[in-house]
């Protein structure tokens, strides 16, 4: 049961929110801790979920709005889970890459193409940076079933590329820092950056059913989040700090984060890009209507 | 009292309950459901798996892991269990510590073994028989401890050497002990398969699970697990056939 | 009755402690993820001078022991039933293997659907995990002496004193097994359920400390789970001399 | 006058290795109410099977037995059996005391339980053992527990398989002449299996031999000496020492049985 | 000549309901090779215990036991003890036979395995019962199969506890004499724990007496009655009645003794 559980919570002004420890969210804790949202009149019970792919599932029931990334989205909706963007909340630039591929000199490899043959070790097999991956190797005219994939979590992946347990690495921020920080690590490139100059690949996601009768609260949302944004970009030791008191991370690797380009653009045509590397490299064949991912701009 | 005739094994009859629930399922449940398809829906959902000819090998790979770790945990648990059971020292020494790692998550334990192991098979099937071995090693050492201590005298005053007392009477006397402690590891022992497997996607059931999964594929899902239950059933349905002939012939103590 | 502390158990503890600190300082083993004991020592006291390790620790255990002791009574009155009534059993034992076979994790996002993020979802989840071993022990207890249950028939005791007196204390060390069994199963599989599903207790705090590069406290973690571990098995074992005193001496678990 | 226990031609068949064995065929007792029968045979003639039948823990393949003229189905009420086999009757997580108290302590309240638990206890010789665990005890003492058991329920009818086989001659005969008293008292039913021809002789007040393969009664023997009976003088007797030959004899030896100066 | 087995102020301790319990305390006793040695006592004296010191199987708390001259550590080789506790000595998944080639089948080839194990079968009289499982045996049964299993070993030393307590008296009789018989062919030094004051006086060239709490051996009889010994003319001898009388009179009773006519 609880299919229709869309506006079980009275309050539409009161926001539960779900993600997980990301820079990428850093605006919606730093418009909490500003009171951003109490200046645009809204309410946010937040709690931290590790594992965001369970997300879309629980929207509606516990959480209103989740942290979520393109492939995820794609996935619930084309499994007939009701989910559309609400915002956007990364953006991809060249000069602000926040996705890497990792090589290792001691494993030979120092170019995307000397994966073939290779393990690469991938923070979620089926999520958005893999299938960037995938694309890119396509690209670059190596089979993506030549290349060994295993899972490792985030912490894990230095050392597993350092002891050769893994020959590569894809990764985000933060953990590509301490892969970077061995000698021996060389960095191939931000595999999102291959599929298109500037792409978007985590954002913001809701129930359609809300989505479509709370605009106003999605816009003031949005609202908020550019605000915080600003602030942002105005006052890094502050956000700095708040980063720190949600991500838990320790202090040289909050000064070394670099911190991703924020926007709040629903951006349909990256949800096509995402659509067609999905198609492309992972062999996805379902039918998704990709106006209805897509809230409607406030 | 009454002469029973008892046949290997748990009749398949009592399977009678299981079937009657996905009848029932199958009725009243929603084709489309995203969350809980009807299990008519289930193979369809694994086809592409098989089209793509991968589900033979997941199944090949995860009954490796699967019942290697099961027979790994089963000489261990015996052999620890017994000793466990025979020396109240050997017994404190090794408890809290043993104690300590079987309530330590596999999920934690997969980082640190890859380090040591890389994503190999042995890897895999250190994770699993860690805490496969507990059932086995508890249920043996409690037997070993009720056994009789004239049945324990015989062989000594017989003269019997270490290796036969092992083998004809501490083997015959704890096996039913034994196989109790493996029905209940080998549920166990294949839900930390699986974990593994879904936690690093190295081949398997599991892989594909995670996989499914993340794809939000529920009757893909829910045909796997099914794939995976049956793995389970199997080995349980062989393990408890062994259970009862043995406690057929051991009649006279139980 | 009075038990000394376990020396010599708590000294191989130790001493494997030492080795892995030597292992590490000797950098034989060598990894960022993998902190030495020392380092895993002060991760442990941020975490409790933060108040998060008690807070985390209370929530699973309220969670693991919940399940575990729903789960003993369901086990041991369903054993009880199975061990005793031959046609329950017949009728449904294949069943029930069947559905033990079903791998409990791979439900835990299903479980997170139906109760959504809560404490429910990890309390099911340590329930169905307990429930096996402590069923399985069980039945297997109930085949009793035959000739102490004849000792029953003949003193005339009805069946419900039959099942009460004979049939139970003799299957309780077998019980005291499962049990201890169902006990620790059910706190792996709260973790597994925290550290996949419901976002809260030690589960979600080792994930948490490891997305956040903090190996020393995720390793604190661990280690406090294993500790937990060694204790809850204690209080087990004491309650269980406490209250079966008999049969924990006559299946040799009270030393003399 | 119903005899309190009884079995007509009756037929027990149990399984072996080569298939079903005919243990017992044909077999006619009848016992009447405060009758002492013993019960002797070779061994493995199918004494224990007998008893087992007769206590309603067996059923009969063929034949019929009645309690007090209803046919019997389970272990009759007041219908006590002690078995041959101690070490596995009795509950090894009760202490002494409690295995007594096993098959009173639902009925009675806990002072009159106390007392009979010692009461019995005090017959066996075993009160100041009444808190161990039964495991501690020797092979002897662990019988006379049984036997407490048994008789703190005061049973009507007492089915004992050689209940005094582990003790030595001076614990034996002492619980010889506790068995009578009680007996005289309560008038208990006792069909008791023995080995012992001088115990048989010197307790019954009729003795059967099984014999034969499968086995019937062979031999039935009126023990008509007066009661009560004494350790020695009725061992002095002629007649004791007459009846005793006679059983000897349809024993089929001559050698067992003590010589005569 | 050193004694085959022997224990010097031997004092056993054993965990009781309210702490250790001191079982036996001073106990010297010495069997020489092709001795019979009989104990006597009453129910719970300590036999039992003494004889798995004996055996190797319960390590003494003071004193000294050695065998053949040098201090026992766990069962030496050659002696076998037969446990009064027969039912659970024998292995439940094995059947008869195989029960009785259990001490042997490691040292033995196949055929002189099967011919050691029919013989010893035939001496307890159950050699038609060898492919029964024991379980299925009655008391009696069981106890001569353990017998079997350990004449099949040929022992040098033969250590027996109440080895015939479950036989009836025509078996026992019998198993007497085939004891007597293999001890003269193959002199073997036997200890024999029994209640059956006849049957002590019969077997044994010694008899000793253990009683007190805590033991120790309150009497020791020679018994130099001349062998071989037989059923009846031996009981019949005026030397043998006087050496019963005798240890009946150490017993403590009068009442036990059959009397004299
Ligand atoms: N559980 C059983 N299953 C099959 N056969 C049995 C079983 N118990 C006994 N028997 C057989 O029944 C026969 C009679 O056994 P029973 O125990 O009645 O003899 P008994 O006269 O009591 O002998 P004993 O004096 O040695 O105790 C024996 O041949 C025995 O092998
Ligand atoms: N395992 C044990 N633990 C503690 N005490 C024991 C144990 N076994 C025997 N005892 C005690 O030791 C004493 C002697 O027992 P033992 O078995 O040697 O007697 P026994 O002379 O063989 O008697 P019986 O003729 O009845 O077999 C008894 O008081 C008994 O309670
Ligand atoms: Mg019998
Ligand atoms: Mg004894």
């Amino acid at each position: 049961g609880g299919q229709d559980a869309a506006s079980d919570d009275g309050d539409p002004r009161t926001l539960r929110i779900a993600h997980n420890s990301n820079a990428a969210a850093l605006p919606v804790q730093v418009a909490m801790a500003e009171g951003i949202f109490d200046k645009h009149d809204l309410k946010v019970e937040f709690t931290k979920v590790e594992n965001i792919g369970t997300l879309p599932g629980t929207l509606g029931r516990s959480f209103d709005i989740a942290l979520s990334v393109p492939t995820t989205v794609i996935s619930a909706a084309q499994q007939g889970i009701p989910v559309t963007q609400v915002s956007g909340a990364t953006l991809d630039v060249e000069d602000n890459p926040t996705g890497f591929v990792i090589g290792s000199k001691t494993s030979g490899v120092t170019d995307i193409k000397q994966l073939a043959g290779k393990t690469l070790g991938v923070l979620t097999e089926t999520g958005t940076t893999h299938v960037a991956t995938k694309a890119w190797l396509k690209q670059e005219g190596v089979d993506p079933a030549s290349v060994n994939i295993v899972q490792v979590d985030g912490p894990a992946q230095a050392d597993q590329l350092a002891a050769g347990r893994i020959d590569a690495v894809e990764t985000v921020m933060p953990f590509a820092t301490s892969v970077l920080a061995d000698d021996n690590a060389v960095n191939l490139g931000d595999p999102y950056l291959k599929l298109a100059p500037e792409l978007s690949a985590i954002l913001w996601i809701s129930r359609q059913d809300w989505a479509s009768s709370n605009a106003e609260v999605i816009a003031d949302f949005q609202a908020a989040l550019d605000e915080a944004a600003e602030f942002i970009a105005g006052n890094d030791d502050k956000a700095r700090q708040v980063l720190k008191e949600y991500t838990g991370l320790p202090d040289p690797a909050i000064k070394a984060a670099v911190l991703p380009t924020y926007t709040t653009e629903v951006r349909p045509q990256d949800m096509e890009i995402w659509l067609d590397a999905m198609r492309e490299a992972d062999g996805f064949d379902g039918d998704v209507d990709l106006n209805a991912l897509v809230a409607s701009q406030g | 009292m009454k002469a029973k005739k008892e046949r290997g094994g748990t009749p398949i009859r009592g399977l009678l309950p299981l079937v009657a629930l996905l009848v029932i399922w199958e009725l009243v449940g929603d084709p489309a459901s995203p969350y809980f398809p009807p299990p008519s829906t289930w193979i369809d959902g694994i086809q592409p798996l098989i089209d793509a000819d991968k589900l033979l090998p997941a199944i090949g790979q995860t009954s490796l892991t699967f019942v290697l770790g099961l027979a790994i945990a089963t000489a261990l648990g015996a052999i620890v269990g017994t000793l466990v059971g025979a020396s109240r020292s050997v017994d404190r020494a090794l408890s809290p510590s043993l104690e300590f790692l079987r309530a330590l998550p596999a999920a934690s334990l997969v980082p640190v073994a890859a380090l040591v192991l890389g994503y190999t098979t042995q890897m895999k099937l250190v994770v699993v028989v860690l805490p496969a071995t507990w059932p086995i090693l508890l249920t043996c050492r409690t037997a070993r401890r009720t056994l009789s201590p004239v049945l324990l005298d015989t062989p000594r005053t017989l003269g019997l050497s270490t290796w036969h007392r092992t083998t004809k009477i501490l083997t015959p006397a704890l096996t039913p002990a034994v196989l109790l402690g493996v029905r209940v590891a080998a549920p166990l022992a294949l839900i930390i398969t699986l974990l593994v497997e879904i936690v690093t996607r190295v081949n398997g059931l599991g892989a594909a699970l995670g996989a499914a999964q993340a794809g939000f594929l529920s009757a893909q899902v829910y045909g796997l697990l099914t794939i995976a239950g049956i793995l389970g059933f199997a080995v349980n349905w062989i393990v408890t056939r062994a259970e009862t002939s043995v406690s057929r012939r051991m009649r006279g103590t139980v | 009755m009075a038990r000394r502390i376990n020396v010599l158990g708590a000294a191989v503890f130790v001493l494997a402690l030492g080795l892995w600190e030597l292992l590490v300082r000797t950098s034989i083993l060598d990894f960022a993820y993998l902190p030495p004991p020392t380092v895993v020592a002060q991760g442990l006291g941020e975490l409790v001078s933060s108040g998060e390790l008690g807070e985390a620790l209370g929530h699973t255990l309220f969670a693991a022991l919940s399940g575990w002791a729903l789960a003993a009574l369901a086990g041991v009155a369903a054993g009880s039933v199975l061990g005793l009534v031959r046609p329950v059993w017949m009728y449904s034992m294949a069943s029930l293997e069947a559905l033990r076979a079903l791998p409990i994790v791979a439900f835990v996002p299903v479980a997170v659907l139906l109760f959504g993020f809560s404490v429910q979802t990890e309390i099911m989840v340590a329930f169905y995990a307990a429930l096996w071993p402590i069923l399985l022990n069980t039945i297997s207890g109930m085949r009793t002496e035959p000739r102490m249950l004849e000792s029953g028939a003949v003193l005339r005791l009805s069946r419900a004193a039959v099942l009460w007196k004979i049939r139970l204390p003799g299957a309780t060390a077998m019980i005291v097994v499962g049990l201890r069994l169902g006990l620790s199963v059910s706190l792996v599989l709260t973790l597994v359920a925290e550290m996949v599903g419901n976002p809260a207790g030690l589960g979600f705090l080792l994930v948490e400390k490891g997305q956040a590069l903090q190996p020393g406290q995720m390793f604190a973690a661990v280690f406090v789970i294993g500790v937990t571990g060694i204790i809850l098995n204690a209080l087990v074992m004491g309650a269980a001399r406490l209250a079966f005193r008999g049969q924990m001496a006559s299946s040799g678990e009270v030393s003399s | 006058m119903t005899p309190t226990i009884s079995c007509t031609d009756l037929e027990v068949t149990l399984p072996g290795a080569s298939g079903a064995v005919n243990i017992l065929a044909g077999v006619n007792l009848s016992v009447a109410k405060a009758e002492f029968v013993s019960i002797l045979g070779t061994s493995g003639s199918g004494k224990t099977t007998l008893l087992r039948v007769l206590g309603g823990l067996l059923p009969a393949t063929g034949g019929e037995v009645r309690c007090d003229g209803t046919p019997i189905q389970g272990p009759p009420d007041g219908v006590v059996t002690v078995f041959q086999d101690y070490a596995h009757s009795l509950l090894p997580w009760r202490t002494v005391r409690r295995n007594v108290a096993l098959g009173i302590e639902a009925r009675l309240g806990r002072a009159e339980r106390d007392e009979r638990v010692d009461e019995a206890l005090t017959m066996v010789g075993l009160l100041e053992r009444a808190d161990e665990y039964p495991w501690r005890l020797s092979g002897g003492m662990q019988q006379r527990v049984q036997i407490a058991r048994a008789l703190a329920t005061r049973p009507r009818v007492l089915l004992m398989d050689e209940p005094f086989g582990a003790l030595d001659a001076m614990t034996k005969a002492s619980l010889q002449d506790q068995l009578q008293q009680v007996q005289s008292l309560t008038e208990t039913t006792i069909v008791f299996v023995t080995h012992d021809v001088e115990e048989a002789v010197y307790l019954s007040d009729r003795l059967v031999v099984l014999n034969g393969s499968p086995a019937d009664i062979g031999l039935t023997l009126d023990i008509p000496l007066p009661r009560p009976r004494h350790q020695i003088s009725t061992k002095e007797r002629a007649d004791y020492l007459e009846l005793r030959h006679r059983v000897y004899e349809a024993l089929g030896h001559t050698v067992g049985e003590p010589a005569r100066g």
